[in-house]
């Protein structure tokens, strides 16, 4: 008995998908473009680094279905079943074991000895102090020396079921692709590799917190593999819907500057000098401050924490976007400026082809290369400038799991003594996964779409 | 030459007056000037009267962009933003919200912000043009391939990892430098750290930027011509290539020297260096408004100059360019 | 590639620098330290003024109460604290006057004024400063008819001629004047016009005068007279009050009161002067034992023994344990002790934290991370870590007369109210939010759970079992404890939210959390929706900037928030006050009840308890105040924040005062053992710096590899 | 191989990566001392690859594969990287097709020459200038002196090539490689070049190899000829029996591409379709603060002419004359600034976008570039019926599908075409469907901005043949921009000679050709490239 809540961002990233969808249908009808796309596909790197991108979208997604549980019926009179304000989502289900299973404190990854001494009470009454067992990590050894064991063989087996998974996935995917001519140039193998991995890591994941917290828990003893995990959202969302808000702003904006020039070329130009000269971090730290007057002004509308952090989440992203669509647009507008003058252009005029023709089907599609670069670039530029932000104390929603909270958390924590590393190392390994897969793919996808590079080939 | 300085000098001052329009809206949007008087003036024991005297001596008691009791020019005159745009334009910073000259700390505070940007900056652009030349000159080598999976790798890293390891290393575990802070007689030691982390953090993306841009330069025609000529690969690099491939570099590069002045948030908040950068942030989080608008007043000043310096940089590089 | 040069020379600079300097390279002082006593510290807020009439802030104060020195001060060593005479003669004598002004008997019933008279001890100077400064005719060696004239003098440092002069009654006068002068803005005026007679008047006649002047004007406020104020003599004067104001006395100790000479005023107002920043705002001047010689909110701000500081002596007496701390090893000794004391600016705390490990800072609070590397938190309470005893650190604790709160709303619909409902809610939330665990996880232990707004080492705190809050705990084998989580839920339900569900709607309750977004970590606010789902509630937290939390109090719109109060002085009064009806944020602007709490009986209570000396009297009522407090409950889950101070091995007579922080004079510092400790702790580490070194060249050299072969390549068959 | 052989080479093979496909298929030939062989061919046929591996410069990709390349007696495969950089620029010296990216943009002339100079000879620094200066003579270049100081930018295309000359002549090398020298370069310029290089190689009794698709140039300059296409010499022979008697069926297409000048067709002059007068297209310079305009730049002074109906009216000059604007100004694609265009009698000078419309049907354009002038992202269909829909030609889907199918088989294409891209096909191909393209929207007016200039000589006669057959049929009229006066008797009825942005000389195309009265008109005629058959009697 469950009832769904849609946060704004959920339906955002969903129509992100939907669109994305979209795209690849229609993209079976232009032939160059799929080309190009199957380049950048070819390539082993290009492959890999998308499956994994992949992976971190399913992930968000998975993250992206929100619900609230209801509540057990209150004894007295049968009214209206109410629903628990704690939010949860079809990630959490998957990930119950690891944030169920909360420790007082730090713990190490896989430790089963609590990181700060406490005072216990011996067998005669006596109090001494000294590292407690943790709650729920490895309680079901009695024998501490069994551990490592325990873990190698749980390891295995999780790995294991990892590999069955994955060998179903892929004979899935060969029985799907058998009418098709399998292979055209596209190396399957390094796919269902990263497949296999990825699903083996999950399985690992997922098995061993069961019994172990597999990087450790944080201050207040939560799991740290599970914030990280949750951390992905905010991460793929900041990248992706932050770069949409660019886009509009920068393709209009760039085009019509760069086509129709003259009156509406000041007024941009003057638009993006204007905005540009202004550093950045002021206009998002104020923009940032303004949003919290809104969600002030009309708080009723967010009486639940995750609305609050959401509607933040947005806003940041929107700013983000708002302070960054000039590079973009600079660059638009130079291309456009080269494109119009280009003689197929001239030959649409010959024909009176109208404005907004030329533009949609001669000069857009004619510079999606440079949008589509910028766009992947942006992509891991904005998850890590979300870092960044939380430490300038702008960021996301304190209430929100995100490296970059984590991230600050993990500067005093490595100024301890011995110092926590695995909150930062998790954080750092997750972001660092995501940024270098989507840098990788975006080099691909400019080796691919061009043309100078394109050239650079013979 | 000179009418074009004066043109786009000019075409500055509408851009200088949506900047100022844009950080007022933004910021007294968010707070009123009651709420900064109550900031300033702390917590305990804070009075009505108070409240105004506060704005009163700021010039905060004025409506904000039309004053509807005042006649004529007065209208818009006689409002917080003329009165402190006009003094802006002028480069009469006044007195930040906490009564200190605004000029004299900004003075005061460039020196260290530049001791920490210019040397980063050289050293950067020094390193990654290096790095960059050595990569195209090995071009379709695996050294090419393992540079630039290394610079990717560089990249996918938030520069906060490189702080927290720098301090972590440099100043804690091998006790190099001092962890954070700055002496005005000796900064080499406390500049040190945060050039070497500056440094390595653009490191990435600079090699990856300057590689295309040379990779582009070495298609060209002259360079086959130089090498028909008998030219060693070396002098064909540094002769031909650089010179021709520091053009598009400068477009890079130029812009942002000017803007070195405001000294980075980041790096000097970490690093504990009273710079411009963390007068600006601590200006943001205590919501001095007066400091936050002369900053941005600067740094857009600043960043218009560089697009000039671009321009002129260009006529000295590149013997085509003549500005007109 | 003129860029090539200037970096290898910048280079090559710092290496060598850093290199010959000394031993030592990650010194953050001057490597070249002089032969004198210096103190190293840090602060991180750049104080905002350093008037005494203005500055309210501790961080400001931990400068300025160095310098300026009020007429009493707080005993060092003895606890409870205790005032003592510090310009004075004796403790000020106080008496009672009628209508009429005649002497009335000690014990007289609610007089009309009470008068303090003061007596100043002769011959105290203050310290150089150029506005002393005279010609042979008496006539001030600085002296501008305009700006021009003073425009050489940029800063104070350009003032070279420097003068003294003697401390006198009209100084302080002056001072309370200045204190009452509306454009001074200070925080006490509207607390002190209450009762200072005649003060409310000379207020408005300074605005009056003020209307006509330009805003850097000097107004001499010796033209100008306060009824309440008499000068006896050059040594001694009287300050008149209405009613009587047992607190007052504690004010006497408050910089608000230090003293400053018109000729100071006069020169600050120096035609051109304020332009610059040369302000008694930003730079001090008083008899105290440091006078500040720079002050960069930028950078640093140094302070330098008073040349001309009176005899003052650390104390000969204090409490047992004292002795055998070694905190008496110096009694009777003339003070202060050090040469300087610098404060560098440190906005971090890792930094600070770490500098004090490297021995660079001589004393350091504990932040949360560096805790458990600093103590053990043994049964017996908290001790040092083996590690830092190993560096021969000793820690140093106190209790800081505070309070921290978690506020319920009176206004509120939900939480507040008078009714029988919200006074269960708030009830069991007490009982439901643990503290205890909250004081563990996140302040470490520094803390105790409050049982009343009254913290220890005031009067009207209690320990043991009378001390409980028995609607919380109960008193189980010699400690408290915390009521059961099935407590709070009986509670619950009797407000008429079983299982936190409203008992009509069946909806879950969703209580709110209003907190300022800096102070809400992700695992704070974690922890504590955990509290409040213990029994079933949904919290909601609404984090935002400091701003609208304070616009939220003062417009009431708060449901549950943070807050705290530090003592000004140590009487119950100064925190029983902050639930006195009359203070109430809402209708009076003055925003100390924050919570807006009303109750006749208290606010009745409170009037007696203010003019009661302490004593069991005292105590009986203070005593019923607490009880209403505690059965009402608009303060739940209070704690009071205790101190921890570490000092480096050579740093000596450091004991922390919750309320003096003009302690500065009697810390001592021996240079020799901080120089080798700090050669010792840190000896730089060079084995990376090579492997670095090499790293490159590894990479250089397959790169030269290539380029050979490529040199000697031929197109072979 | 005689000892006055100077280059000999063998079998050579190259190919794309390690074990990609062939581009040179195992050629060899040999020059001898002081003769100009040259290798001509089309695009793609590999002569540019073989003068490339002699250099030892292939790019990155490509790689010798086989076969050996003898310099006097040096294999020079068998020297090392270092060891060839005494060979290039002092052995043999190269000279490369675009003079105006050819050299260092932002070196002296003076530094670029001095360069070679020290890297292959030592001269005392004295001598050096004196040693520049005398080159730069030889060259031809006027007053030398100042010149070392100038950039290439400030000098001319032919300019510039004799700058690439005379750093090729600096080391005396023994074999001068030059790459298509006089493609990029106008008509008259590549008349001087050629004489400069004839001149030289006598002087200097120079070997040459000559690499060209003109076979104008074969026939003026070669001692002895190769014939290059797909990676393979199809025939060598010495110039006049290769001329006379061409072994191989592609040789004689080549050689045939260039037409006689006999026969013309005669004006055959009806009434007017398009009468330009008076045209003036002038482009304000700016300056000062304000930006005042303070005069104009003429790229079209007072030009005026006319176009009868199912005429073609050939518009010469060479670049920069204005031609290729008046012809745009005609379908408004630029500006106007004065005089006036009048259209089967109708004033189209100031009519607006919307106005213009309907005449956009009756006017249309062909382009220089057919690899710029179609969307590369459309398909061919879309390409064609982009301008009837927008133009409104045709009532329907089926009528138009018909008419595509219609012009692209006339046009010599077929239907299925209809569904591919513009990248799949060849220049000529491309040209074609512009071609088709134009004629969809049935004009009467076609003005062709150097339909053929972009074609290998092999495809030129076809295209242009297809223009002629097409008038007949269709009745339009040709506005025929070229710079190419071989071209002219084909198909022009009239012709006019612009320079500067005005007209010269206008006249019947026999007048003018046989009778040219402008000074201009003669000299661009001189230079015009004849048939090698003239030459080899």
């Amino acid at each position: 008995m469950i009832k769904p809540v849609i946060l704004w961002s959920d339906v955002l990233i969903y129509l992100l998908v939907i669109s994305v969808v979209a795209f690849l249908i229609q993209l079976r009808k232009r032939p160059q473009t799929r080309e190009r796309w199957r380049s950048v596909f070819t390539s082993k790197v290009g492959m890999v680094s998308f499956v994994v991108i992949a992976f971190y979208v399913l992930v968000a997604l998975l993250d992206s279905l929100h619900y609230r549980e209801a509540l057990p019926p209150s004894g007295e009179g049968e009214q209206t079943t109410a629903y628990s304000s704690e939010v949860k989502s079809v990630l959490d289900v998957v990930l119950h074991n690891l944030h169920e299973s909360n420790e007082k404190t730090y713990s190490a990854p896989f430790a089963i000895y609590s990181f700060a001494k406490e005072n216990l009470e011996a067998d005669d009454g006596s109090i001494y102090r000294d590292y407690p067992r943790l709650e729920h990590a490895g309680k079901h050894l009695d024998d501490p020396s069994e551990r490592t064991g325990d873990i190698l063989w749980r390891t295995l087996v999780a790995l294991m079921t990892g590999l069955l998974i994955a060998a179903v996935l892929i004979g899935l995917h060969k029985y799907v692709l058998r009418g098709s001519d399998g292979d055209n140039g596209i190396p399957w193998k390094a796919a269902y590799i990263t497949i296999a991995i990825l699903s083996m890591f999950t399985c690992w994941v997922i098995q061993l917190s069961e019994f172990y917290h597999v990087m450790g828990t944080n201050k207040v003893g939560a799991d740290v593999m599970y914030s990280s995990i949750k951390a992905i959202r905010t991460g793929v969302l900041i990248g992706t819907l932050a770069t949409m808000v660019t886009l509009p702003f920068a393709i209009i904006l760039g085009i019509s500057a760069g086509y129709f020039k003259g009156l509406v070329d000041d007024i941009v130009q003057y638009l993006y000098t204007t905005l540009s000269s202004i550093p950045s971090i002021l206009l998002i730290a104020a923009s940032v401050l303004l949003v919290d007057v809104y969600i002030e002004t009309n708080a009723e509308e967010f009486n639940l924490t995750i609305l609050r952090s959401d509607f933040k989440f947005l806003a940041l992203c929107a700013i983000l976007g708002l302070t960054s669509w000039t590079t973009l647009c600079r660059l638009l507008r130079a291309e456009t400026l080269k494109v119009s003058q280009l003689e197929y252009v001239q030959a649409a005029h010959a024909f009176g082809v109208s404005h907004g023709n030329i533009i949609s089907r001669h000069i857009l599609p004619n510079i999606t290369h440079i949008i589509l670069i910028a766009l992947v670039l942006d992509f891991s530029m904005f998850v890590l400038a979300e870092a960044l932000l939380s430490y300038i104390g702008v960021g996301v929603d304190p209430s929100m799991h995100s490296w970059g909270n984590m991230i600050n958390a993990a500067r005093s924590e490595l100024s301890r003594d011995p110092f926590v590393w695995w909150p930062v190392i998790s954080a750092f390994l997750l972001m660092f996964t995501l940024v270098l897969a989507a840098n990788l793919f975006s080099d691909e996808v400019r080796n691919a779409f061009d043309p100078r590079t394109v050239k650079e080939g013979n | 030459m000179a009418t074009y300085i004066i043109r786009r000098l000019l075409y500055a001052i509408p851009i200088l007056i949506g900047v100022n329009l844009l950080t007022f809206a933004l910021f007294f949007m968010v707070n009123t000037p009651d709420q900064m008087a109550r900031v300033q003036l702390g917590e305990k024991h804070v009075t009505e009267a108070d409240i105004e005297q506060w704005k009163a001596e700021r010039g905060y008691d004025q409506p904000l962009f039309i004053n509807s009791e005042a006649e004529g020019m007065g209208t818009l005159t006689q409002t917080i933003f003329f009165e402190k745009s006009i003094k802006l334009l002028a480069f009469e910073f006044g007195k930040s919200d906490e009564g200190r000259s605004i000029s004299a700390d900004i003075k005061e505070r460039m020196w260290p912000s530049l001791a920490v940007s210019i040397p980063t900056f050289i050293v950067g652009i020094l390193v990654n043009i290096c790095v960059a030349l050595l990569v195209v000159m090995f071009r379709a080598t695996s050294f090419e391939v393992a540079a630039m999976a290394l610079c990717v790798m560089l990249l996918s890293i938030s520069p906060v990892f490189y702080v927290i390891g720098g301090q972590f290393f440099f100043a804690k575990l091998w006790a190099l430098v001092p962890i954070s802070g700055y002496l005005p007689e000796e900064p080499w030691r406390f500049v040190l750290l945060p050039v070497i982390v500056g440094v390595i953090a653009g490191i990435g993306a600079g090699t990856r930027l300057y590689r295309t841009v040379f990779i582009e330069e070495a298609n060209k025609d002259y360079i086959r011509t130089a090498r028909a000529k008998g030219v060693p690969e070396l002098t064909v690099l540094f002769r031909h290539l650089l010179p021709n491939g520091m053009i598009p570099v400068l477009t890079s590069v130029v812009v942002i020297i000017p803007s070195l002045f405001m000294g980075s948030l980041l790096v000097e908040s970490f690093f504990g260096i009273p710079g411009l950068g963390s007068y600006t942030l601590d200006a943001i989080n205590a919501q001095d408004f007066a400091i936050v608008r002369s900053m941005v007043f600067l740094g857009s000043v600043l960043y218009i100059i560089g697009l000039l310096l671009t321009d002129i940089s260009y006529t000295l590089v590149d013997p085509r360019v003549k500005l007109s | 590639m003129n860029l090539v040069q200037r970096l290898s020379a910048l280079l090559a600079l710092s290496l060598m620098v850093s290199g010959c300097g000394d031993a030592i390279w990650n010194n953050p002082h001057p490597s070249a330290d002089r032969d004198e006593v210096v103190l190293y510290s840090n602060f991180s807020e750049r104080p905002k003024h350093l008037d005494p009439a203005r500055s309210y802030s501790a961080d400001e104060s931990q400068f300025i109460d160095q310098v300026y020195e009020p007429p009493l001060q707080y005993h060092y060593l003895k606890r409870p604290y205790e005032l003592e005479p510090a310009t004075l003669t004796q403790m000020p004598e106080l008496y009672f006057l009628d209508e009429e002004g005649n002497r009335l008997p000690e014990d007289a019933e609610n007089p009309a004024y009470s008068v303090y008279d003061l007596t100043l001890k002769p011959g105290i100077m203050y310290q150089p400063h150029p506005s002393f400064a005279r010609n042979d005719d008496g006539s001030f060696y600085y002296d501008f008819a305009n700006a021009e004239e003073s425009s050489a003098y940029r800063t104070l440092k350009d003032f070279t001629e420097m003068g003294t002069q003697e401390l006198t009654a009209d100084d302080y006068i002056y001072q309370i004047k200045r204190l009452a002068d509306p454009k001074r803005l200070a925080p006490l005026r509207g607390l002190l016009s209450k009762y200072i007679v005649g003060m409310k008047e000379f207020s408005e006649e300074v605005a009056a005068r003020r209307e006509n002047m330009g805003s850097n004007d000097w107004l001499d406020l010796r033209e100008l007279e306060m009824a309440g104020l008499e000068k006896v003599d050059d040594y001694r004067f009287r300050i008149k009050l209405k009613g009587v104001y047992p607190q007052f006395q504690y004010w006497l100790a408050f910089h608000f009161f230090a003293p400053v000479p018109w000729e100071v005023d006069r020169f600050y107002h120096l035609p051109g002067l304020p332009e610059r920043n040369i302000t008694l705002d930003w730079h001090p001047v008083g008899t105290g034992a440091f006078m500040m010689v720079e002050n960069n909110p930028n950078s640093q701000i140094v302070l330098q023994r008073n040349p001309n500081f009176r005899d003052d002596f650390y104390p000969t007496e204090g409490m047992p344990e004292d002795q055998h701390n070694g905190l008496l090893a110096d009694a009777g000794q003339k003070v202060p002790f050090i040469d300087r004391a610098v404060y560098r600016l440190e906005k971090e705390a890792i930094p600070i934290w770490t500098k004090f490990m490297q021995g660079y800072y001589d004393r350091s609070g504990i932040s949360n991370d560096s805790f458990d590397q600093a103590v053990d938190m043994s049964s017996d309470g908290i001790n040092l870590s083996d590690d830092m005893r190993s560096k021969g650190v000793h820690l140093d604790k106190a209790t800081r007369p505070s309070t921290f709160y978690l506020g319920m709303n009176m206004l509120d619909p939900v939480v507040g109210g008078d009714s029988e409902r919200a006074r269960k809610l708030r009830q069991a939330i007490a009982i439901a939010y643990d503290t205890e665990e909250f004081i563990q996880i996140f302040l470490n232990g520094r803390g105790e759970p409050g049982m009343s707004p009254v913290p220890p080492g005031i009067f009207g705190h209690q320990v043991g079992e009378e001390g409980i809050n028995p609607l919380v705990y109960d008193w189980v084998d010699g400690k408290p404890q915390r009521k059961s989580i099935e407590e709070a839920k009986r509670l619950l339900a009797e407000a008429g939210y079983p299982d936190g569900r409203d008992a009509e709607t069946g909806e879950p309750l969703v209580l709110n959390l209003d907190i300022t977004s800096t102070s809400s970590t992700k695992a704070r606010l974690a922890w504590m929706q955990k509290q409040f789902n213990k029994i079933d509630l949904q919290l909601n937290i609404r984090a935002t900037d400091y701003n609208r939390f304070k616009e939220k109090l003062e417009t009431g719109n708060a449901q549950i928030f943070f807050f705290g109060w530090l003592a000004d002085y140590p009487d119950p009064e100064n925190f029983l006050f902050l639930l006195h009806g009359p203070n109430a944020q809402v209708d009076s602007k003055s925003g100390v009840n924050a919570t807006n709490f009303k109750n006749a009986r208290y606010d009745e209570l409170f009037a007696q308890m203010k003019l009661l000396p302490n004593g069991p009297e005292r105590m009986e009522v203070i005593r019923e105040m607490i009880d209403i407090l505690r059965t009402e409950a608009p303060w739940t889950s209070m704690f009071h924040g205790h101190d921890y101070m570490l000092n480096n091995a050579w740093v000596s007579n450091s004991k922390l005062h919750g309320i003096s922080k003009a302690t500065l004079k009697y810390i001592k510092i021996d240079p020799e053992l901080r120089q080798q400790k700090q050669r010792e702790w840190n000896k730089p580490n060079l084995v990376p710096l090579v492997l670095v070194i090499l790293l490159l060249a590894a990479l250089i050299f397959p790169a030269i590899m290539v380029y050979q072969r490529r040199q000697k390549q031929t197109i072979g068959e | 191989m005689t000892n006055n052989t100077v280059l000999q080479v063998n079998d050579l093979k190259v190919r794309v990566g390690q074990r990609g496909h062939e581009l040179v298929k195992g050629i060899s030939f040999h020059i001898d001392q002081g003769e100009i062989f040259a290798l001509v061919g089309e695009s793609g046929s590999g002569k540019s690859l073989t003068s490339l591996s002699i250099m030892r410069l292939l790019p990155n990709a490509l790689q010798v594969a086989g076969g050996s390349i003898v310099l006097r007696d040096t294999h020079l495969f068998r020297l090392t990287e270092a060891q060839m950089n005494d060979v290039r620029g002092k052995r043999i010296a190269m000279i490369f097709q675009e003079p105006q990216s050819s050299l260092n943009p932002v070196q002296t002339i003076g530094d670029q020459l001095k360069e070679v100079i020290q890297l292959h000879q030592d001269i005392a620094a004295s001598e050096m200038n004196q040693k520049m200066i005398s080159l730069l003579e030889e060259v031809g270049i006027p007053e030398p002196a100042a010149r070392l100081k100038w950039y290439p930018h400030q000098l001319s295309g032919g300019q510039k090539q004799r700058i690439m000359i005379a750093m090729a002549l600096a080391c005396e090398p023994e074999l001068l490689i030059a790459d298509e020298p006089t493609t990029a370069l106008d008509v008259t310029i590549q008349r001087q070049i050629l004489e400069l290089l004839d001149k030289l190689r006598k002087s200097h009794n120079l070997s040459v190899l000559l690499i060209t698709h003109d076979m104008g140039v074969v026939a003026e300059m070669a001692d002895r000829v190769a014939v290059m296409q797909y990676g393979e010499i199809l025939e060598q022979a010495d110039r006049d029996t290769f001329f006379k008697n061409p072994q191989h069926e592609y040789s004689r297409r080549l050689i045939n591409s260039l037409p006689g000048m006999d026969h013309y067709l005669s004006a055959n002059s009806q009434d007017n379709l398009l009468s330009v007068d008076g045209l003036k297209i002038w482009f304000p310079k700016k300056k000062g603060i304000l930006q005042r305009t303070v005069g104009h730049t003429k790229a079209v002074d007072d030009v005026s002419f006319s176009v009868g109906k199912q005429e073609t009216l050939a518009l010469v000059g060479e670049s920069g004359s204005g031609k290729t604007t008046t012809g745009k100004a005609i379908l408004r694609l630029n500006e106007i600034y004065g005089g006036s265009i009048r259209f089967d009698g109708q004033e189209i000078t100031d009519l607006n976008r919307k106005a213009f419309m309907p005449l956009r049907r009756d006017i249309q354009i062909i382009f220089q570039d057919p690899f710029s002038s179609m969307n590369p992202r459309m398909s061919i269909r879309e390409i064609i019926e982009e301008g009837m829909l927008s133009l409104e030609v045709g009532q329907n889907e089926q009528e138009r599908e018909a008419t595509m199918q219609r012009l692209l088989d006339r046009v010599g294409m077929l239907p299925e075409h209809l569904n591919r891209y513009p990248h799949e096909f060849s220049g000529g191909q491309r040209q074609r469907i512009a071609i088709a393209r134009a004629l969809a929207v049935n004009p009467k007016l076609i003005i062709c901005d150097e339909p053929t200039s972009a074609l290998d000589v092999s495809i030129r006669g076809q295209v242009l043949d297809l223009l002629r057959e097409l008038q007949d049929e269709l009745g339009v009229s040709y506005l025929f921009i070229t710079h190419d006066l071989s071209i002219i008797p084909h198909l022009a009825h009239r012709v006019a000679v612009m320079k500067n942005g005005q007209i010269v000389e206008q006249g019947a195309t026999e007048q003018i050709m046989r009778s040219p009265q402008h000074p201009y008109t003669q000299q661009l005629l001189a230079a015009a490239p004849r048939s090698p058959l003239e030459h080899a009697s």
